[in-house]
């Protein structure tokens, strides 16, 4: 199967055959070079944790997003973020990326609101801070996504909101 | 000497608290939320009480039930570490009357110290340099008026606030209100008297620097060098050098003479440190914070003054151990405070388990951490989780140590400010000194910091191991598929195989 | 400086020499054996590279390997750490013919200095005091006329053993024959020449002091303060003081005086140690270490110069960074070495897997340890897994300092020596200096000295949770009993509640 | 429940009522004294980890021999044998001690027999040193548990012994 990644500084283009077991080394083909690898560690998502890369010992996190999809990795404690937009394989499609809906911000962590700078209706520029969400003993401006109106605030001052829950919506 | 002394507080100070009055030789007593059970500062203690939770509000801050459980005990005194109590005259008063003593300066001082304003006022009465700011005010149009006055940007600080908690930099004054609002809200979960604020004029592109103080009952004083915490998110340092490497002889001069002029006019008893705001060779002085801080550990290693240990002594009535002549060094420390924050989404809170912690290794790296593997970092406090420290010769030498160190600290399960941390060790404008208050602010310049700690070979690793553990999904998914299409059982079994062999 | 090093070792010393390598800004890589893949020493180095286990012999110990890896990566310099193939001359040899240096003093040093017997006779020339003794041996009847002669109790020694591996006390003439066997064959092992062993007075109640040194290609030198190594087990040093606090400054100035003449003449370029048995106010000579020790992280400690980094640099040719007078210190540093071993059952070893492991915490007290919650302690080697220090302005403070930081080290799941390390940190014979290298070896001693820690409270909590136990394990067979012979399925459900409960 | 602790120290008496679940306190009797006693944690084998006693917090760590009973109780990092040898209950009748049978010696760890000191047949003194057991690069001198013949050696130099082997007999 061939896999393009796309990063800040590459683009590449990666062949991997076979079902990849453990303790077996078997080549990789990253552009025009071929790696030996063995996968010593996966993580308990599957994801490779200990690797071993032409004899090189490599302890790695793999971060993905809601869908599964590989958007992170950290290599020697450094993230790297990762996008993999090509797939060419006969027997595995994966599912299309997530569709961002921009003008709606959730919740990225567990907190409780503890300010509403603007109110439903409210005009709102891009970057301006509308609400503050406290978590940790530090208070979180969530910022807009985008100019428009403030067409819904989803919480009131107080509120304890878990990760993912709606906070506003820009229009 | 006390003969117990109890601990108020939680995290890294109780732990250290905890092994300060141990080394004393007196009993160590603490308290501690039902999630804090197994905490190194609970489990080190001679004794631990549980704190019932309260349906709202934050246990470490219940005054009725602590000062119940102090004088239950005939403690002799309460350690209150630094933030929550630690700087409460309320609390004060009620050990006082208990016949307790509260390890800080005394009424006076600490009514003075905890009000920022009232002690602006003082400063400036002294002839020190003040940053322009407003009186302390309840009314919004006032605040308007005053920001008008002094120049957006402006701080809005609470001013009973502490720990960086209550203070926000207002742009524009549409976002006065909402700031107001949400510092009093803040005010009454932290006990700090709501509805009194004021501003100060925001230095962007500034420095800060402190110098903790300790003074006996005698008057005797010694001044420590003095820290430079320059690099912040949201009020709250993140690395701390001992001595500050680019203030000249001359200034550094100045502001400890300033200094102590300051606690011999307070009269201060205990250690405090007293906090400068540095816009080019211009000082402004910015507050005394009257218990000891999250850096006090860095001066520990700098001067080999055991402070925590140093301070119980002093308020037990023990002179000064060492003179001024001890504290004075040719070395450099440094520290790097670690927290549970995802440096790169704007520094938001990661709670979560910890699968893994590793600590840095090595002759001359010192860590303190809270923390454990399997141990859970929760929503409800401060995200700082370690601290690690190198001392060196010099700064450069100090500041390689500290790569090194954090290249060998690994936290797994959440997201934490170390590879930020990291990145800036080996940044050529950290390395130069070319660095102020907002140097960690923008994301931009957070994506430079960690771009320039890129290198080609790992991204290309990144991009395997990326791809790598995608095939392993897709080919799992096939297996499974054909396992379910398939009747005989030998494929489930096969498929059961290659799940278990994952885990 | 070098390009690359590799570290040719595991554990601790594998770890820290990592850390030093990169903090010179060379490329640190390293080997190791499959089960310590996931060790700190493995996770921070630059490269890693696994060694192949052959069915039988230490894969550490493994030359060919390691020499062919080193050729094949074209390393500069590799570093031997301590133990496994540190003092041995084939291995230095073999590096030297690929044009890679090991990181020792030369080859007639290190050729002199790990055939024991020889340098006994060298020290003798120079007129050194040095314990009655025989030459080397491969002969028991001439190993048993040769005791006769010295005296009962001897210590048989391989004549080229290190890291207190072929030593034996003999108390009798029927123990000779026996113990010669079981030198030879852990000599196979542990890749010494067999059947060279010769035999000393064995000196009891004596006391270990070593002095460290360090010479440059200059010849400059720099004797660091000695090291107390008295407490120990099997000839293995479980607490070293520095300096030693028992010796009077005209015998430190006598030993310090023959040292320096010792590393001049045999123009030692590196670093070294030179070990002493004080038999009262009588100094022997016993040995010097060509390799960097266990305990130099004490020294690091007591004088803040980095040994490590030191010793690779030296080695890459550079003048030593520091002169005497940056060593000399009126501080005392304590180092506890902490193992894996049953101390209440004569030190057996105690492998297993760590549950928790929470360092101890707070102001001036350091850590090594390269194990962490979850790990594995294996039999196949060393079972020390920490190394807890303090520094302090003298040694009661130090030991005080020790005691508390030992109450704050937890290590679940495995038994350690932190128990008799607390009990001995607070027993006054340890305290008054009334010990000696017999302290820990006798179980009578052992047990009073745990005794003195116990507490009558904590002896009736031991009764109560012993006690409560045993309930729960007995009201949980009577409900079991109860629901096995009861067909109603709400108790089924009742049995296995309580039993999920309790996990 | 009644059951008698020794210790080094003392004998107690301690009398436990009802089946102790978590959560709840309640009191337990100590010779005349009444504590009031609160399981917070467990081990996996259902030993007392993390107890409140009278309101004090206390982390211990209870170890077993072969049948179950508990041995040592570590309080503070320090272990205190115990020997719970009389218990009084209708309900419940603990097995006996295992008998330990003298002269016999297993292996306390495992490890690999590096050297034997005597051979069958050989007269032997209490705590004269038999053979060697090497684990953990140090050499463990197993000793006669008491004076006679060695009747049996069960193992030969360089045998890989595990925990619980026997390895010689004496007679």
């Amino acid at each position: 199967m061939k896999y393009k990644v796309r990063q800040a500084d590459a683009k590449r283009s990666i062949n991997i055959e076979g079902k990849y077991d453990f303790m077996e080394e078997s080549p990789i083909q990253i552009d025009k070079a071929t790696r030996m690898v063995r996968i010593l560690e996966t993580d308990t998502d599957g994801a490779v944790k200990t690797v071993m890369i032409d004899n090189r010992l490599y302890h790695v996190r793999v971060r993905r997003r809601g869908d599964g999809f590989p958007e992170e990795v950290v290599v020697k404690g450094v993230p790297y973020p990762v996008n993999i937009d090509k797939i060419e394989s006969t027997r595995y499609r994966p599912p299309p990326a997530p569709k961002k809906i921009a003008g709606d911000v959730v919740a990225s962590m567990p907190g409780q609101v503890i300010a509403l700078m603007l109110k439903e209706g409210d005009k709102v520029e891009k970057g301006q801070s509308v609400l503050i969400l406290e978590a940790m003993k530090m208070e979180n401006e969530i910022l807009a996504p985008k100019s428009g109106v403030l067409k819904k605030v989803a919480s009131k001052e107080g509120d304890l909101v878990m990760k993912g829950d709606l906070l506003f919506e820009v229009d | 000497m006390f003969s117990s002394v109890l601990v108020a507080n939680r995290g890294l100070i109780q732990a250290n608290c905890v092994r300060a009055v141990k080394e004393l030789g007196c009993k160590a007593i603490t308290i501690y939320a039902p999630n804090d059970r197994n905490s190194a500062g609970v489990r080190n203690a001679d004794e631990a009480y549980e704190l019932t939770v309260k349906s709202s509000g934050i246990p470490y801050l219940d005054i009725d039930q602590i000062v119940e459980l102090a004088d239950r005990l005939r403690v002799d005194a309460v350690h209150p570490g630094y933030g929550f109590l630690a700087q409460n005259v309320e609390f004060k008063r009620r050990l006082n009357e208990k016949g307790i003593l509260l390890i800080s300066p005394e009424f006076n001082a600490i009514d003075l110290l905890s009000n920022k304003s009232a002690f602006r006022e003082f400063g400036r009465g002294l002839g020190m340099p003040i940053l322009p700011g407003s009186e302390t005010s309840s009314d919004v149009e006032e605040l308007k008026a005053a920001a008008s006055d002094i120049g957006y940007p402006v701080v809005m600080k609470a001013t009973e606030g502490y720990g960086g908690i209550g203070l926000r930099v207002v742009e524009r004054e549409s976002e006065i209100e909402g700031n107001y609002r949400s510092i009093t809200s803040q005010a009454e979960r932290f006990l700090f008297q709501p509805e009194r604020v004021y501003l100060e004029k925001c230095v962007k592109n500034a420095r800060h620097v402190e110098f903790p103080v300790a003074r006996d009952v005698n008057g005797n004083r010694v001044v420590f060098p003095e820290r430079e915490c320059t690099i912040q998110r949201r009020f709250q340092k993140l690395v701390t050098e001992s001595p500050c490497s680019f203030i000249s002889a001359s200034l550094r001069n100045k502001l400890r003479s300033a200094v102590e002029m300051l606690v011999d006019q307070l009269d201060l008893k205990g250690f405090v440190s007293v906090e400068f705001l540095l816009d080019g060779d211009q000082a402004y002085l910015l507050e005394v914070n009257s218990y000891i801080q999250p850096s006090h550990a860095v001066t520990s290693l700098l001067t080999g003054v055991d402070m925590l240990r140093e301070q119980v002594s002093i308020a037990a009535g023990q002179p000064l151990s060492f003179g001024q002549k001890a504290v004075d060094t040719d070395k450099v420390a440094i520290g790097v405070f670690v927290s549970a924050e995802d440096t790169e989404n704007n520094f938001a809170p990661s709670p979560g388990k910890i699968d893994r912690l590793d600590l840095p290794y090595g002759d001359g790296v010192y860590s303190l951490t809270n923390v454990h593997t399997h141990d859970s970092v929760g929503t409800f406090y401060d995200p700082i989780i370690a601290l690690v420290m190198t001392k060196e010769n010099n700064r450069d030498k100090a500041i390689n140590k500290m790569r090194t160190a954090l290249d060998c600290l690994h936290i797994d399960g959440i997201r934490t400010s170390i590879p930020l941390m990291r990145a800036l060790m080996a940044y050529p404008p950290y390395l130069s000194g070319d660095y102020d208050n907002q140097f960690l602010t923008t994301e931009e310049n957070r994506d430079r910091i960690f771009e320039s700690y890129r290198t080609p070979l790992d991204s290309e690793i990144a991009s395997l191991v990326a791809a790598l553990s995608l095939h392993r999904d897709s080919s799992k998914q096939h297996l499974l598929e054909q396992a379910r299409s398939n009747s005989k059982s030998r494929i489930w079994d096969m498929a059961s195989d290659w799940f278990n062999r994952q885990k």
